[in-house]
């Protein structure tokens, strides 16, 4: 009995401890923009104003798909978040593997799609149909490492890929093999659809995409969704190739350069068309990650 | 004792026919009670796989016995022909009201059902040939009974290929028959191993040629499109859903029973896996990609439905093609789901037409506020082909992953992963365009399925999640069927299974899931009641939007993605095979203006002309 | 043991007082067509038993074998008298609903041409041979014209072709009987050994042109076409289904009886194949469905001569089973399609369009036999195609199964085109009245099935047939043995 | 290749112009009679003038007159000739030029919205710019905007003083 | 609505938050809206504040008007401002919004837009200068914190004013059901 009640403070713990994180790492990515800019940019604590600002509007709802959307959404997000090892903190990483977590991301976005075209808005539906088609962009490539690294450590935990990292720095995957840490890189700002990559919520062409209908605290709990969705990925990736941590602080600020990095990154490039971006995405990062699986599968 | 398996649903249709001819819904209902005694005695049937029964026949000199059997694999197949065949007829009893040919369906239908356990029981050629036979020309008048046009081509095209592929098999059939004295396969078995590798090579693909045509494989998969796209809305859950399974029975008979890996054993392996099955895998790897491809692009709600059928056959190819435990029980396993949540789509699909009556997607939408359970009958389903998670679409596709990630091939997994991902974009589709976005004026008042055609669609999802959460059930039958073909099988609990490298626990993934849903449930509560607003009610930049029509976004929804493969898709396999029929014609056309051209002076030269060549030839003793 | 002469003599009786018939009465002519028939069929099956056992041979005018004309009945052409005598009264079952113009001289014809076929089929004597094969063919040319202005012009086109065959088949004879002396079949067959090889390669070449447009073989079977489309519904069934019979026994008598060379074979197998590919790929394409019907009766011709010349007695039983198949499904074929035609007013197959929901039984019997000729299991096509398959394998005739394979998936094609405009389509245009045809559809059926379901039926005849056609020595000993 | 007279001795030649004057380079205006102006349309169509850019109206109250402007440029002559013509004031009908320019059928909408000229031919001639205007055409020189603004609209009232007058 | 007479400290709260971040939908009516470019980039930058630029009436909370307002652009407006939702503030901008500004006596452009929405408040300028843009918005932030800016209390509350005069100038205008 004590286990259970220790499993869901723990639960709970996580899922406000990475909510918390997330939109600090918001904050601090629009600090990063307006800083290059050259302009001071709103504060750091930005983004939890706006999401008590967000709850405590009214809101207006198309119908029971429109709701169910939104709560599947960040349910599925939040259920990710219980299979990848955040530093010591991992609950049932044991068994998570790395392609549940790919799906169950999955959930998250069928669900937001799902509500945000339920409402009945076009441009909802072309933000979603762009979505769609740039995560078959930039999730094969992402397989294909994946492929390569299951099969390289003999394990498709991600816990045993961060342990089979221990050791010293050098045998991180960033320096056993740099190609696929800068793919994997590329395809990190593609999964969290940071700037190059952000056709799906442009605010000019859409009226920002699938959350043109959503106001209040459908926007609010999306926003909390995007702010779980970062540490997700961001985790996976530090976990993938930066060797994961021993303690939740080295693991967050390791998080933290790859956020800025990809920010900074982001912020360079104007956005891809969907067909390019494709394109893209098929053309330099899947060529390299195959190559590179071939390599390891041989 | 098996033949009344086979023979009662024979019967039973001459019965059904005359029936119906007087009320419409006496055939349905017929066939109901017809597959619901099948289920029942079926599944009664399991665990004595001792039941054999045959009887032999002197015909015309040649001494022929035909042998009925049980094994796991094939009560498998039996049960799962009788559960799909159920619940389509408790579907169509009311959904085929206004159908003109719905004595024809019930009397094709039935047929059928009990050729199909036919093939699926008999242990020889010649028995397996009478029912294949039997089951194309039922299925080739079914399906010419759909949409007026283009189903009569369809089924044209269909009856040409599988006939075809089947006098191929009969031929092959017969030479073994000439070489062994029987048709049975054990003794085929024996006799291919003994002979020489690249004659019993030749003859296991000319005999596997009918089960290619019919899984939808991939360079004979012209057909599916059209048949699944055009055949009655009660007959393409049932077509899509169990006949291309057939078809993989049959590669399975191929590649375990006639041992056909025995035999490739030695030839040339890549990596470890003889070249043939792997360029049967890479088939598999083909179709995914062009079954997906080709049904992003559909407007067509069936067709894309149909092309998906296809690309997930290519799954169940791979795993069975690259004949490792792991890589069977996970095409076994998809094989079981992909039955179940394809048949949900097409009978959710089949509701909506026969509600709205039009299949093209930009003419509906908005109709999860009229058809609400159709509308969860077909997310269910979709999230199952999709394979997210807490249903059992996810398992089998993970357990093919994993066999996959064991034997490190590259280029199948690439074509597995681009194959479910992109199935994210061709489930959607239909989702977005038919269920949400706007609803249109003249389905306002379109009201639920009747009761009887709720029932499948209930039942359908009960046991989607009900697998997906304890896949234990499957794996027990599946096991019994790899122990049966000398495969090591799988180790597993009720609800986990053991891959390769990492277990897989679906009622963990449940409960977390669930966990996470109430947390995101808290939080939405937490805030204030929000207000419900009318469709019509949306942002369109201050301009007030009165027709639904134009508020819809349907037509062309992966417009980008298509524009990629636009040159590709062009240039399908349909002409290729239109153009070799064409100049056939031309070339018999040509024939007879040269020849016969109705001027008697040539035909009276012609037997002069033969004496004299024959003469010259040197007719000589 | 009635006299087996009579199932010769009893029609050219009756044809001849034909027209007095009709004087007595308009109706009669018809019905005595169909008791000639049936006392055809009945003699033969009294005399069924007393056959199976050994053959019977009859001496016309008292002569002993070489000098006097004798008739030799064994089980082969007992098969083929059945065959011939059966279609002939299922055909009279039909034509008791239709009328023609002269009916009296039609039924008059009409029994020639069965009396004729018959006898060629039962004579032991070449000569005889001719003289039966004559009267069948002039029986044949008129029969064709009965059905209006263009049937003039395919039935003189027969006739051409019919009149330079006979000719072939009349320098033939002349030949042998300088080289042999005797006109008796089994004389001619003993004495095959003494001519020298030259004389006796250019007299089969001359009976293969002779008898080869009787079978229908390639260069020689341009008058099928036309004959079967413009000759009335009758005349077409009789001549695909008894006459062309009797063209394939009396070619199988000469090659293997008068000329048993495996080389002369070889050159019927090629013919045949060239035969069934020609016949099958032109048939694809028509837009008449009579003549669709034609140019596939005409392949099926060419796969029975090619399947008999593979030699072996397997390949023999196949190929008359296919013969005996062939011959019923065509006749239903015909009949269904003649109703078809004059319901719908026109030959053409796309006005045939939706027929299917009018007009039943014809629609019905249509389909059952296109399922029948494609080989559909518990249908008697099935056990033939099977049997043709097993045989040409075991010849080890590799290339010509991958043809009949491919004849078949092409006679698919086009009948499946037509099977389904029948059903599948809207009607276009409005129906006529035509004749009730329930009775010759329903008995044809029920031969059907019954062959599919059970071929044991004429298993042994079909036994015994073959064996007496490939060794001859039998036939000349028990013809010149009874000396 | 006409440059600004050869133009103006074609108008000429083939009509009987009021006025011609070239204003300034590329830039010709003609003044016709109203029967004669439609002709003179069609004819430089066909001369290559085939760009009608706009048509305006001039209200002259005084004389009781509309002044209606047709301009048209030629890509081969790089001319501007703007065709002018006057319509009496009240009833104010004139042909239209929409079977020439489908395009005139817009710009005779907008006139017949601002000046309330009627085109016959053109029978749509419902408003394109207002939104259910019911006062007397505004563009007209004897609309008093002001007088429709003050009663249409109160003024804001800075502590008891009103903003105009 | 039920908070707006319960003035417990959660509303406090929520007011604070809200003049801490306003999403802004510039309805670029008038030539204010060139206004706005140089107030949200690097030299004055709006966003330090809080406040940035809304995609849809759904999220914003602050609508500004900026310029003259033809009677055709007020229906559309009026949509607009309807599809927005609950803690919703009306900024008018410019003088052609206070007093109908250098169009002050046209026939077709609307002289007071608080006749039509509730505004909170107007920044004078035949456009303002950014620098008179940021003082206004960070006045208003002030009144949002103190809880005065209550315009959409006031427009629900005499409702009924407001659609007069709407349907003075504009004839019908539809509301949403």
């Amino acid at each position: 009995m004590i286990d259970i009640i220790y499993r869901i403070g723990h639960f709970v713990l996580i899922t406000v401890f990475s909510m918390a994180l997330g939109l600090l790492f918001m904050g601090i990515a629009r600090k990063i923009v307006a800083r290059i800019q050259k302009r001071y940019g709103p504060p750091v604590y930005q983004p939890y104003l706006d999401v008590l600002k967000l709850f405590g509007k009214d809101a207006i709802t198309h119908g029971f798909i429109f709701d169910f959307g939104a709560i599947m959404a960040l349910g599925g997000v939040i259920a990710t978040l219980f299979f990848i090892p955040l530093g010591s903190w991992q609950l049932y990483s044991m068994e998570g593997t790395v392609i549940l977590v790919i799906y169950l991301l999955a959930i998250a976005s069928l669900g937001m799609a799902m509500g945000t075209v339920g409402s009945g808005n076009p441009q909802a539906s072309v933000g979603i149909s762009r979505a769609l088609m740039q995560m078959l962009g930039y999730e094969l490539p992402y397989l294909v490492i994946l492929f390569a690294l299951i099969y390289r450590y003999q394990t498709s935990s991600v816990w045993g890929l961060m342990q089979a990292q221990a050791g010293s720095f050098l045998n991180w995957n960033l320096f056993a093999y740099p190609l696929m840490a800068a793919v994997a890189f590329v395809v990190l700002i593609g999964m969290m659809g940071k700037k190059p990559f952000d056709s799906m919520i442009a605010p000019s062409e859409i009226g920002s995409g699938p959350v043109v209908e959503s106001g209040g605290k459908y926007l609010g709990m999306l926003l909390l969704q995007k702010s779980i969705t970062i540490i997700i990925e961001l985790a996976l990736y530090v976990n993938l190739f930066l060797g994961g941590a021993e303690n939740i602080l080295i693991f967050t600020f390791k998080m933290l350069i790859v956020w800025v990095l990809a920010t900074m990154f982001g912020s360079l490039f104007p956005r891809f068309r969907i067909e390019d971006g494709i394109k893209f995405f098929w053309k330099w990062p899947l060529g390299i990650a195959i190559l590179q699986a071939i390599y390891i599968i041989t | 004792m098996l033949t009344n398996y086979i023979f009662i649903p024979i019967a039973a249709a001459f019965i059904a026919y005359i029936l119906n001819k007087r009320n419409r819904k006496a055939g349905a209902v017929i066939t109901a009670l017809v597959s619901a005694y099948l289920l029942l005695s079926l599944t009664a049937l399991y665990g004595r796989w001792d039941i054999t029964q045959s009887f032999n026949l002197s015909l015309m000199g040649y001494k022929i016995d035909f042998l009925l059997a049980v094994n796991p694999l094939s009560w498998l197949f039996a049960v799962m022909t009788a559960a799909i065949s159920i619940l389509i007829a408790l579907f169509s009893i009311n959904s085929q009201e206004n159908f003109k040919f719905s004595s024809v369906f019930n009397l094709n239908f039935l047929i059928i059902i009990g050729s199909m356990i036919g093939i699926v029981f008999a242990r020889d050629f010649l028995t397996l040939f009478i029912f294949w036979e039997l089951m194309t020309w039922t299925s080739f008048y079914l399906i010419s009974a759909g949409k007026k046009k283009m189903a009569g081509r369809a089924a044209y095209r269909y009856i040409i290929l599988s006939a075809g592929a089947a006098y191929a098999f009969l031929m092959a059939a017969i030479f073994i028959f000439q070489q062994t004295g029987s048709f049975a396969f054990d003794s085929a078995a024996e006799f291919l191993v003994a002979n020489s590798p690249a004659q019993s090579i030749m003859l296991l693909l000319v005999i596997s040629l009918p089960f290619i045509v019919k899984a939808g494989i991939f360079p004979l998969h012209i057909w599916v499109k059209d048949a699944h796209g055009n055949a009655p809305k009660e007959f393409s859950p049932f077509l899509s859903g169990m006949m291309l399974k057939i078809g993989i029975y049959g590669m399975i008979v191929v590649f375990y029973q006639l041992s056909f890996f025995k035999i490739i054993e030695n030839t040339i392996a890549y990596r470890g896996l003889p070249l043939l099955s792997y360029l049967f895998a890479l088939l598999g790897a083909v179709t995914i990609i062009t079954g997906t491809i080709l049904a992003i692009r559909q407007e067509d709600m069936k067709k894309l439905v149909a092309y998906s059928s296809i690309s997930q056959m290519g799954y169940i190819i791979i795993g069975i093609a690259i004949a490792t435990p792991l890589g069977f029980s996970g095409s076994m396993l998809h094989l079981m789901n992909h039955l179940i949540f394809k048949s949900t789509i097409f009978l959710a699909l089949a509701a909506v037409i026969y509600r709205t009556g039009t299949t093209k997607m930009y003419e509906m939408g908005g109709l999860i506020f009229r058809m609400p359970l159709t509308f969860a009958a077909y997310l269910t389903a979709i999230i199952a082909l999709a394979g997210i998670p807490p249903t059992n679409g996810f398992i089998s596709k993970w357990v093919i992953y994993q066999a996959l990630i064991e034997k490190g091939y590259l280029f199948l997994a690439i074509a597995a992963f681009f194959g479910s991902i992109a199935s994210f974009m061709y489930v959607f589709k239909p989702l977005s365009t038919v269920f949400l976005g706007q609803l249109k004026p003249q389905h306002q008042n379109i009201k639920e399925v009747p009761l009887l055609m709720k029932i499948p669609m209930l039942i359908l999802i009960l046991v989607i999640v009900l697998f997906g959460v304890f896949p234990g059930i499957q794996m027990n039958i599946i096991n019994q069927i790899s122990g049966y073909l000398g495969i090591e099988t799988v180790n597993y609990t009720l609800y986990s299974i053991q891959g390769a490298n990492g277990a897989w626990n679906s009622l963990l993934i449940f409960n977390i899931f669930s966990a996470g849903f109430i947390i995101a449930l808290l939080l939405f509560s937490f805030a204030k009641k929000s207000k419900l607003v009318g469709l019509l009610d949306t942002y369109s930049s201050g301009e007030y939007i009165t027709d639904a029509e134009s508020y819809h976004y349907a037509y062309q929804y992966y417009r980008p993605f298509d524009r990629l493969f636009d040159n590709l898709a062009a240039k399908s396999l349909t002409d290729f095979y239109e153009t070799l029929t064409k100049n056939l014609v031309r070339s018999g056309e040509g024939l007879r203006r040269a020849l016969a051209a109705g001027k008697l002076q040539n035909y009276a030269l012609y037997s002069v002309l033969l004496f004299v060549i024959l003469a010259a030839v040197g007719w000589i003793i | 043991m009635v006299n087996l002469t009579l199932i010769i003599a009893i029609p050219l009786l009756m044809s001849f007082t034909m027209p007095i018939f009709k004087m007595l009465n308009q109706k009669l002519p018809k019905v005595i067509a169909l008791l000639t028939t049936a006392f055809n069929l009945l003699v033969l099956t009294a005399n069924f038993s007393q056959i199976m056992d050994s053959a019977i041979i009859i001496e016309l005018g008292g002569w002993q074998a070489p000098l006097a004309i004798n008739l030799y009945v064994g089980p082969l052409a007992l098969l083929a008298a059945f065959l011939i005598n059966g279609s002939a009264f299922i055909l009279s079952i039909y034509n008791l609903t239709q009328d023609y113009k002269f009916d009296d001289k039609f039924y008059l014809l009409f029994l020639m041409i069965t009396a004729g076929a018959s006898g060629m089929v039962m004579t032991g004597d070449l000569f005889n041979l001719f003289v039966f094969i004559e009267i069948t063919s002039i029986a044949a040319y008129s029969l064709t014209a009965f059905a209006g202005r263009d049937s003039y012009e395919a039935s003189f086109k027969y006739l051409v072709i019919g009149g330079i065959g006979s000719v072939f088949m009349l320098l033939g004879i002349g030949f042998t009987y300088s080289a042999v002396g005797s006109l008796n079949l089994a004389e001619i067959a003993a004495s095959a050994g003494l001519i020298n090889p030259l004389l006796l390669q250019i007299t089969a070449l001359l009976f293969l042109i002779g008898v080869g447009i009787e079978a229908e073989l390639f260069p020689l079977n341009f008058w099928v076409p036309d004959l079967y489309t413009e000759a009335p519904t009758a005349v077409s069934g009789i001549m695909s289904g008894a006459v062309s019979a009797a063209g394939i026994y009396a070619l199988a008598r000469i090659f293997f009886t008068l000329f048993p060379a495996q080389s002369f074979l070889n050159y019927l197998l090629y013919l045949g194949a060239i035969t069934l590919i020609l016949g099958e790929l032109i048939a694809y394409q028509q837009k008449n469905i009579k003549r669709m019907l034609a140019y596939s009766s005409l392949a099926q011709m060419g796969l029975i001569v090619a399947v008999i010349s593979l030699g072996t007695e397997g390949a023999v039983r196949a190929g008359l089973f296919q013969l005996v198949n062939h011959s019923i499904l065509k006749i239903l074929l015909f009949i269904s399609a003649g109703v078809l035609i004059s319901a719908a007013g026109s030959k053409n197959i796309d006005d045939l369009a939706g027929l299917g929901s009018k007009k039943k039984t014809a629609a019905f019997g249509f389909t059952i036999a296109a399922m029948g000729i494609l080989g559909v299991p518990f249908l008697n096509g099935f056990i033939s195609k099977f049997m043709i398959i097993s045989s040409s394998l075991n010849a080890d005739q590799f290339l010509l199964t991958v043809l009949i394979l491919l004849a078949a998936v092409i006679e698919i094609a086009y009948y499946l085109k037509v099977v389904q405009k029948l059903y599948f389509e809207d009607l276009k245009i409005e129906v006529k009245k035509t004749a009730v045809i329930t009775i010759p559809v329903v008995l044809l059926t029920l031969m059907i099935f019954g062959l599919g379901i059970y071929p044991q039926l004429i298993a042994d005849p079909l036994e015994k047939a073959a064996a007496e056609l490939i060794n001859n020595g039998s036939y000349i000993m028990t013809v010149l043995g009874g000396m | 290749m006409r440059n600004e007279k050869d133009l103006l001795q074609l108008m000429n030649a083939h009509f009987e112009p009021l006025k011609l004057e070239i204003k300034r380079k590329q830039n010709v205006s003609v003044e016709f009679k109203k029967e004669e102006l439609i002709q003179a349309l069609s004819f430089l169509k066909s001369h290559s003038y085939r760009h009608l850019s706009t048509i305006s109206c001039v209200d002259w109250p005084e004389e009781g007159e509309f002044e209606l402007v047709y301009h048209l440029f030629s890509y081969d002559d790089l001319i501007n000739i703007s065709l002018k013509t006057r319509i009496k004031r009240d009833p104010g009908i004139f042909q239209t030029a929409k079977e020439i320019w489908p395009v005139a059928e817009f710009y005779e909408r907008d006139i017949h919205d601002f000046f309330g000229v009627k085109f016959k031919g053109n029978d749509n001639l419902e408003e394109l710019i207002l939104e259910n205007w019911q006062e007397i055409p505004p563009m007209r020189k004897d609309f008093d905007t002001r007088k429709f603004v003050n009663d249409k609209y109160e003024w804001r009232d800075y502590n008891g003083q009103k903003h105009t007058d | 609505m039920n908070n707006n007479f319960v003035k417990g400290s959660w509303q406090e709260i929520l007011d604070w938050a809200q003049n801490k971040s306003i999403n802004m939908l510039h309805y670029c009516t008038g030539c204010g809206a060139i206004e706005l470019p140089p107030t949200m980039t690097s030299r004055y930058d709006m966003s330090r504040f809080g406040i940035g630029p809304a995609a849809t009436p759904r999220q914003a909370d602050l609508l500004l008007v900026t310029g003259y307002l033809s009677t055709k652009t007020l229906r559309r407006l009026i949509y607009t401002y309807e599809q927005m939702q609950a803690p919703k503030f009306v900024v008018g901008f410019g003088s052609c919004t206070i007093n109908g500004g250098m169009y002050w006596d046209s026939y077709n452009t609307i002289k007071q837009l608080d006749k039509y929405l509730p505004v909170e408040m107007y920044i004078a300028g035949c456009m303002p200068r950014p620098e008179a843009i940021l003082d206004g918005l960070l006045k208003l932030k002030k009144m949002i914190a103190d809880g005065e800016a209550d315009g959409y209390q006031r427009y629900q509350d005499n409702l009924e004013y407001y659609h007069q005069n709407q349907e003075a100038v504009l004839g019908e205008v539809q509301r949403t059901q």
